[in-house]
C-alpha cells in the first residue's frame, strides 16, 4: 500500500492508568481571554488534560465554553493566554503540523474535486498530485467514497462531505487527530453510521483521537475518556474514565451501563442547562 | 406491560401517480419564458412605435429627438458610406483591450491586499479618491501621458476599470472564510500556499460578479478616451455629430453605443457563467 | 462711474449669453461686461460655457437668451428644416479666422506656392483640434484646396482639448498644430515652436464669432435685441483700446502672463480679429459657409439673410 | 459491575490567573491603528513631495504636472478672489439632489420588481442599456429636457444614480430568503404586507450597500452636467481652466474634485454605518 | 389575562382511537413532485395521515424525503400534486391561515426587536402593536423571555430564539400547530429543555401538533403518535401510537418501554442507512 499506517498493538486493554508515555500530549494550565472593542472575555480558565498516547479522548461541555478555541490553541493556531501544551517533554506551543485538524464545519474547499479536497495535506506537504491522488484512492474506496472523487463538496450529502473531511485529515498522518463536533450537523441516522465509521477507522489507524461533541451518547459510545467543561469561561469539572469494552457495537447503547454512564452526565449537564 | 407501551402498523407504499398535474406546470412554465421574451420585444417595438409616432405628429419636437425611421436610414448610410463599422470594431477594441487588462491589474492589487492588512487600510482611501477623479478633467495631462493613438483609450478604458475591480477583489479579500485559512495554516502551509490555494480561489467569484460593472466602465472609459481625441470610434462620432449639430447622427452614436453596451454585458454575463460552469469556479451563495 | 451703479441699482435684465469656451477671441464680449456697458443698457449678462454643441443648442430650446458662435453652426440646425427656432446672427465679433498653424521646431515650412505647400503638408501629422470644430474644418479646407486629402495624405490629429495643441506637438504627437492666442505664444515660450507660418486670417471677413439669438427672440423682444446690439457695438469700439483690452483679458485669464496677453491683443490688432462696426458682411458669411461646405458638414445651400439680421446694428449706427 | 463501568474524577476551578498578556495584545492594537493613520498622512505627503521635487528639478514638465506648491498658490487665490467656495458648494448640492433623488427613485424602482417576476426580467435589459448610455453623448437633447440650470446638473446626477440603486435593489429583491416570505403568507398575510414587513427591510441593508457607489456617480453625473453647460461648479473650472489653458487651475480643480469626493464617500460610508446602528437596519453577512 | 387560550380537557386519557371530530385533520393522497430544468422529481408517494384533534404527532423520516414539502402543502403555501387536506369535512387546500407554522430554520425576521417578532402574526391579523405587545409579554414572562423584549435576535441565544419562534406561532392562536425541526440546531441540553418547555406550553395551550424531527428520542419522549416516513420519494412506512402515559419526565427515556421502542424505530431506520 502506497500510504504508510503506523500500526501499534491494540491498546484498548492497556490500562488507562498506564505510566506516561513519550507521545502523550499534555495541555497543563492553558488559559484564554480576548480582548473586543476593549472588553475582555476569558473563555478559559486553567485548564489541564492528559491525552494518553492512542486513546480516544472526549471533551463535552455547553456551547461557548471554549472548546474550540482549546482546539485552535492545541493544534497552534492562537496563542493562549498562559499554559503550555507538551508531546513528551517538547512545547508544541505555536507549533503548526503536530495535530491533524478537523474543524468544526466540515470545511472542504468549494472548489476542489473530493479527491483534490482530500490531499489537501500532502499538497501542502509537497507531495506531487498525481502521486497524492494514488494514496488517496484506495482509502477513498476502503471508506465508502468510491465513485465520488471527481465531484464537488456541494454535490454530496453531509454524510460524505464528513467522511471526506476525516479522511483528509487522517492522510495528512499525525499522531494526534482533533476532531471538533464533526457530525454535529447530521440527522440522527447519518450520524450514528458515521461513528461506526470512525471507530472502525480508528481502530484501523489507531491514532491518539481527542474529539468535541455537544451529544452524550456519542461521547459515551466513542471515548476511553470524557471531560465535561463547565459553562464560560471553560475548565474541567468531571473526568471520567469510561470502561465499556472494545470493540463497541451498537446495542451497547442499550445496555444498562451504558445507561447509567448517560443519566450520570446529565445529572451533570442540568447543572448548566439554567445558563442556557 | 412491554407489548403495551406502543402499537406499530405497517404501510406498503401506494403506486405512484400519473404526474399530470407536473406537465401542466412545466409546460406554464415553458410558456412563461416565451411570454417574457415577447414581452421584451414588445416592449421594444412600443418604445420605437411611440417615438416615430409622436416625432410624425409633432407631439415632440423632432430637430431633438429625432425619429426611428431618420436614425435607422442614417444609421444605414453611415455604415454603407462612412465607416461606422469600423467605428464599432475601433471602440470595441479599445474597450476590450482597457478590460482584460483593468480586470488583471485590479485583480492582482486587490489580491496584494490580503498581505498585509496595514498595508491595504493605508491604500484604501488613496483607492476612493483616485477613483473619484474625473478622468475627462485630465485630458491634457493623459495626452501627455498615454498619447492620443488607440492605446490612450485602451488606457482610459484601463483607468476606469483596475480600481472598480481591485475595490471589488478587496471586498472579495476581506470575505474569504477565515476559518479555511486555518485549516490550511493547521496543515502546516505557508502563507504563499495559503493564497494560492484559498484566497485567489475564493475571490475569484468576487472578481467574476464584478465583470458585467467592468465592461460598462471600461467603454465608458474608452468613450471618454475619444472624446479626448480621436480619429475614429463611436465615441468620436458623437461628439463630431453634437459639434456640428447633427441630432440625428448623435441618435445613431447613442443607439449603436448602447447596443454595443448591451451586448457587451451579456456577452460578459454569458462568460461568467461559463466560467463558472467550466473553471470549477465555486458560485457565492 | 456714478452714473452706471445708478443704473445698477435700476432692475437689470438678466440674459444668459453661452460660449462654446472661454476665449480671448471673445473679449469684446467680457469688455460688455465688465466696463458696464451691458448694465448701461439695462442688461445683466451672464456667460456660461456649453460645450459639445450644446451652446447653440441651449439658445434653440429657450434656455440661453444668446451665443457665440461661427454662423456655420447656426446654419446646421436651420438647413435641417425642422429646426424649432433658427437661430439668427445679429452682431459681429471675430471677424477673421483666428485659426493658426504652428510647425514644431525645425519642422518649418519655407515655402511660397500650393505645390510646395502641398509637398509640405503631405504625410505629416496635423493637429487640427476636434473633428467638426471650427479650426478643423478651415484645415480640412485648406489642404482639399490645395489638392490634398485630408484623410489620406496626411495624418490628422484630433483632440477636442485646444489646450493640447502645444502638448501634442511637444510630445511628437503631432508635426504641425493649429493654435491661436494664447498658444501661439506659450508654445513659442516653451520652444515647441517659432511661430505661426500659416495664418487663416488672411481669408479676409469671416464670419467666425458672432453673436445671435433665436427667431422668436427677435420677434417677440426686439428691444432686448437692440439693447443687447448697442452695448456690443460700444464694447467692439473699446476693444480696440489696448488698455482696456489688457485689462479686460488679463482679469478674464488671470493665470496668463501679462506679456503673452499683450502679444495676443497685438496679433489681434495686426490681423483685424474683431470687428470694429458689427457688421457681417455676405463676404463673410460666404467664407465661413465654404469651409462648412467643402467638408462636407453642411450640406446644400443658404441664404445670407436667413442667416443673418442686421437690422439692430444698422439701427444702432443711426441712433449715433 | 455497575460501578465498574466507569469513573469519575471531579475537579474545582483554579484561580483565574491576572491577564496582563493580553493587556500587552489590547496596546498593540491601538498602536496598529495609529499605524495606519500615521502612515495614510505619510504616504500623502510622499506623493505631494515627490511629486513637488520632481517639478522642481524638472523631472516632469511642469506646465502639464505644474506642481503641489503652484496649485495650493491658485486654489488659495480661487478661494480668495474668485467663488471656489461657490463652485464647491454648487456641485455639491446638485450632487446631494441627483444622489437622493436617484436612491429613492431607484429604490422605488428596483422594490416594484418584486411585485412581478414578469414584470421585472422584461425590463430588466432596458435597465442595463439605458445605464449603458452615456450620458455625456446626450448633451444636446439633455439640454433640451433639462435645460442648463441648476437642476439639469440635479437631473444628470440623479440619471447616473437611479440605475445603479435600482440594479442594487434588484440583487437584494432576488436575494429576500424566500422561507421569510413564506412564514409571513403562513401567518395569513396579504402581499403588501410581506412587502412592507419582509421586503423593504430585507432590501435596504442592500441599497445602503450602494450608496458609497452612488454618491460618485452622482458627483460623476453633476460634473458631466457641468461639462456639458453651465456658469459655476467645479466640473466647469475644470473645463474652463481646460481652455484657458491652465493647467495649473485644471489641477486645483481636479484635486479638489477629488478631496470632495473622497469626503462624500466617507460622510456615506459614516451615514451608512450611523443608519445600520440606529435604524434596526440589519447587516447582511 | 388579555390573551385568551382555549383550553381544553386534557385529552392525554382520551384513547387514540377515539371517534373522527370535526376537528381532525386528514391528510389524504397527497402527492408532490417538482419539476427543475425539465426534469421531475418525485417528492412525494401517496401520503395520508390522520391528526386526531388536540394530540402530539410527529413525521421522523431520512433528510430530504419530503417532510418540509407536506408541511407546506398542510399550510397551505404549496400546490400538491394531487391529494386533499381536510378539516373535519373542509378542504383546506392552499387555504393560508389555518395552521400555526413555525419553519425548520427559526426565521426570526433580523430586522425586528423578539417582541416585535412575537407579535408580528397579531400584527398581520390587524392588532394594533400596542395591544399585540400586551398580549404577548406575559407570556414572554411566562416562557422565559422576559427582559430580552427589545433586543435583536442576533443577541439572543438558539435556544431563545426558538422559544420566541415557538410563542410567535402560539399567539397566532390556530387550533393546529407545524414545527418543523423547531430543535434541530441546538446543543443537546438546551435541546432537552426546550422539549420540556414545548411539553409544558402544549399541556397549557393544548393544541393540536404536527411535529417533525431527525431525532429519534424527541420523537417517542413527546408524540402520541409517530409517522414513519421512507425515503424519497417519501411515503408513510409506519405508524406507531404511544402509550407512554403523561406528562412525561426527562426520567422516562430511561425506562424499559422508552428503549423498546427507540430499538424498534432504529431497526426501521437502518433499513434507510444504506441510502445516506
Ligand atoms: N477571535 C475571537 N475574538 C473574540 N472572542 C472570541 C474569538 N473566538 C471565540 N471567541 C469567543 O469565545 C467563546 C468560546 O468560543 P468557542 O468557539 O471556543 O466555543 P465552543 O465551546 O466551541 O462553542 P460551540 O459548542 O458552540 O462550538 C465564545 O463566546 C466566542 O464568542
Ligand atoms: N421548490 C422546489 N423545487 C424543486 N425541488 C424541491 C423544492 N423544494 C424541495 N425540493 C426537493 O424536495 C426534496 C424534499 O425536500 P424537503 O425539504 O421536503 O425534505 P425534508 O424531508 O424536509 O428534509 P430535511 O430533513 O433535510 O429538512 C428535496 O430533495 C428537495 O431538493
Ligand atoms: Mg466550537
Ligand atoms: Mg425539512
Amino acid at each position: 500500500m502506497a500510504y504508510d499506517i503506523k500500526r501499534l498493538p491494540s491498546e484498548a486493554s492497556v490500562d488507562h492508568d498506564h505510566e506516561a508515555s513519550l507521545h502523550d500530549i499534555k495541555i497543563s494550565g492553558i488559559t484564554k481571554s480576548f480582548y473586543n472593542n476593549g472588553e475582555m472575555r476569558q473563555v478559559l480558565r486553567p485548564v489541564d488534560i492528559l491525552i494518553p498516547h492512542g486513546k480516544f479522548v472526549s471533551i463535552i461541555g455547553p456551547s461557548g465554553c471554549g472548546k474550540s478555541t482549546l482546539f485552535n490553541i492545541v493544534a497552534g493556531l492562537l496563542p493562549p493566554t498562559s499554559g503550555d501544551i507538551t508531546i513528551g517533554e517538547k512545547s508544541i506551543l505555536g507549533e503548526k503540523g503536530y495535530v491533524g485538524y478537523m474543524l468544526q464545519k466540515d470545511m472542504l474547499l468549494p472548489w476542489r474535486t473530493i479527491i483534490d479536497n482530500i490531499i489537501l495535506g500532502l499538497e501542502i506537504k509537497g507531495v506531487p498530485k498525481r502521486e497524492a491522488r494514488k494514496q488517496a484512492l484506495p482509502l477513498m474506496e476502503k471508506y465508502g467514497l468510491s465513485g465520488f472523487e471527481k465531484n464537488y463538496p456541494c454535490e454530496l450529502s453531509g454524510g460524505m462531505r464528513q467522511r471526506a473531511a476525516l479522511l483528509r485529515t487522517l492522510l495528512y498522518d499525525r499522531e494526534i487527530i482533533l476532531l471538533d463536533e464533526p457530525f454535529g450537523a447530521l440527522d440522527a441516522q447519518t450520524r450514528q453510521s458515521m461513528q461506526n465509521w470512525l471507530l472502525e477507522i480508528w481502530e484501523d489507524f489507531h491514532k491518539t483521537v481527542l474529539f468535541v461533541t455537544h451529544d452524550m451518547d456519542e461521547a459515551i459510545y466513542l471515548s476511553d475518556i470524557i471531560y465535561v467543561f463547565s459553562g464560560r469561561p471553560g475548565y474541567v469539572k468531571e473526568k471520567i474514565t469510561v470502561h465499556l469494552k472494545r470493540p463497541r457495537k451498537q446495542e451497547d447503547m442499550l445496555e444498562t451501563d451504558f445507561w447509567d454512564l448517560k443519566q450520570h452526565l446529565m445529572g451533570g449537564m442540568s447543572d448548566e442547562k439554567r445558563s442556557v | 406491560m412491554k407489548k403495551e407501551a406502543y402499537e406499530v402498523e405497517y404501510y406498503e407504499p401506494k403506486s405512484v401517480l400519473a404526474m399530470q398535474a407536473d406537465r401542466r406546470e412545466e409546460k406554464h412554465r415553458r410558456k412563461q419564458k416565451k411570454g417574457i421574451r415577447a414581452g421584451r420585444i414588445l416592449l421594444g417595438v412600443a418604445i420605437l412605435l411611440f417615438w416615430e409616432v409622436s416625432a410624425r405628429l409633432g407631439w415632440i419636437d423632432d430637430y431633438y429627438w429625432s425619429s426611428p425611421s431618420l436614425i435607422a436610414q442614417t444609421a444605414i448610410v453611415q455604415w454603407k458610406e462612412k465607416n461606422l463599422a469600423y467605428d464599432i470594431y475601433f471602440t470595441s477594441m479599445s474597450t476590450i483591450g482597457g478590460f482584460l487588462a483593468g480586470t488583471l491589474g485590479g485583480a492582482v492589487l486587490g489580491l496584494s491586499f490580503w498581505w498585509s492588512k496595514t498595508f491595504a487600510k493605508i491604500f484604501e482611501p488613496y483607492l476612493v479618491m483616485f477613483n473619484a477623479i474625473p478622468k475627462l478633467a485630465l485630458a491634457p495631462i493623459l495626452i501627455v501621458l498615454f498619447g492620443i493613438g488607440f492605446s490612450s483609450k485602451v488606457m482610459l478604458a484601463f483607468l476606469m476599470t483596475v480600481i472598480s475591480c481591485a475595490l471589488a477583489t478587496v471586498s472579495g479579500v476581506e470575505n474569504v472564510d477565515e476559518s479555511m485559512e486555518t485549516l490550511l495554516y493547521s496543515l502546516g502551509a505557508a502563507r504563499w500556499q495559503v493564497f494560492g490555494k484559498v484566497v485567489v480561489p475564493a475571490v475569484l467569484p468576487w472578481m467574476l460578479g464584478s465583470l458585467r460593472i467592468n465592461i460598462s466602465l471600461a467603454l465608458a472609459g474608452a468613450i471618454v478616451g475619444e472624446f479626448i481625441a480621436s480619429g475614429h470610434g463611436l465615441g468620436r462620432m458623437v461628439i463630431y455629430a453634437g459639434t456640428i449639430l447633427d441630432t440625428t447622427l448623435v441618435w445613431v452614436g447613442v443607439i449603436v453605443l448602447s447596443l454595443l453596451a448591451m451586448v457587451m454585458y451579456f456577452a460578459v454575463v454569458e462568460l461568467e457563467k461559463w466560467m463558472t460552469e467550466h473553471l470549477a469556479i465555486y458560485r457565492k451563495a | 462711474s456714478g452714473r452706471k451703479t445708478q443704473q445698477e441699482s435700476v432692475e437689470l435684465k438678466k440674459i444668459v449669453i453661452a460660449e462654446p469656451l472661454h476665449s480671448i477671441g471673445y473679449l469684446p464680449l467680457y469688455i460688455g461686461q465688465q466696463e458696464g456697458f451691458f448694465a448701461e443698457e439695462g442688461l445683466d449678462v451672464e456667460v456660461i460655457q456649453a460645450t459639445g454643441g450644446s451652446h447653440v443648442t441651449s439658445v434653440m430650446s429657450g434656455d440661453a437668451w444668446g451665443v457665440i458662435g461661427g454662423v456655420d453652426s447656426n446654419a446646421i440646425p436651420n438647413a435641417s428644416g425642422n429646426c424649432p427656432d433658427p437661430v439668427i446672427a445679429v452682431c459681429n465679433c471675430v471677424n477673421r479666422a483666428n485659426v493658426y498653424l504652428c510647425a514644431a521646431v525645425g519642422e518649418e515650412y519655407t515655402g511660397n506656392t500650393d505645390e510646395e505647400l502641398a509637398q509640405y503638408f503631405k504625410g505629416k501629422k496635423i493637429n487640427s483640434g476636434r473633428f467638426g470644430g471650427s479650426p478643423n474644418l478651415c484645415v480640412r479646407y485648406l489642404l482639399l484646396s490645395i489638392g490634398l486629402d485630408p484623410d489620406k495624405d496626411v495624418v490628422m490629429v484630433e483632440p477636442a482639448d485646444m489646450s493640447t495643441s502645444v502638448a501634442v506637438v511637444q510630445s511628437g504627437q503631432a508635426d504641425i498644430s493649429w493654435a491661436a492666442e494664447p498658444q501661439i505664444v506659450d508654445g513659442m515660450k516653451s520652444g515647441v515652436w517659432t511661430d505661426a507660418f500659416y495664418q487663416f486670417t488672411d481669408l479676409g471677413d469671416y464670419a467666425y464669432s458672432v453673436l445671435s439669438v433665436s427667431q422668436s427672440t427677435i420677434r417677440n423682444d426686439p428691444e432686448t435685441v437692440q439693447h443687447f446690439v448697442n452695448a456690443m457695438l460700444k464694447s467692439l469700439s473699446a476693444a480696440q483700446d489696448k488698455k482696456t483690452a489688457v485689462r479686460t483679458a488679463g482679469k478674464e485669464f488671470p493665470t496668463t502672463p501679462t506679456e503673452d496677453i499683450e502679444a495676443a491683443i497685438d496679433r489681434a490688432y495686426k490681423d483685424g480679429l474683431w470687428s470694429v462696426d458689427g457688421i457681417i458682411t455676405p463676404e463673410a458669411v460666404k467664407n465661413d459657409m465654404e469651409v462648412s461646405i467643402a467638408s462636407d458638414v453642411y450640406q446644400g445651400t443658404y441664404q445670407y439673410d436667413e442667416l443673418v439680421d442686421m437690422q439692430f446694428v444698422e439701427n444702432a449706427q443711426k441712433q449715433n
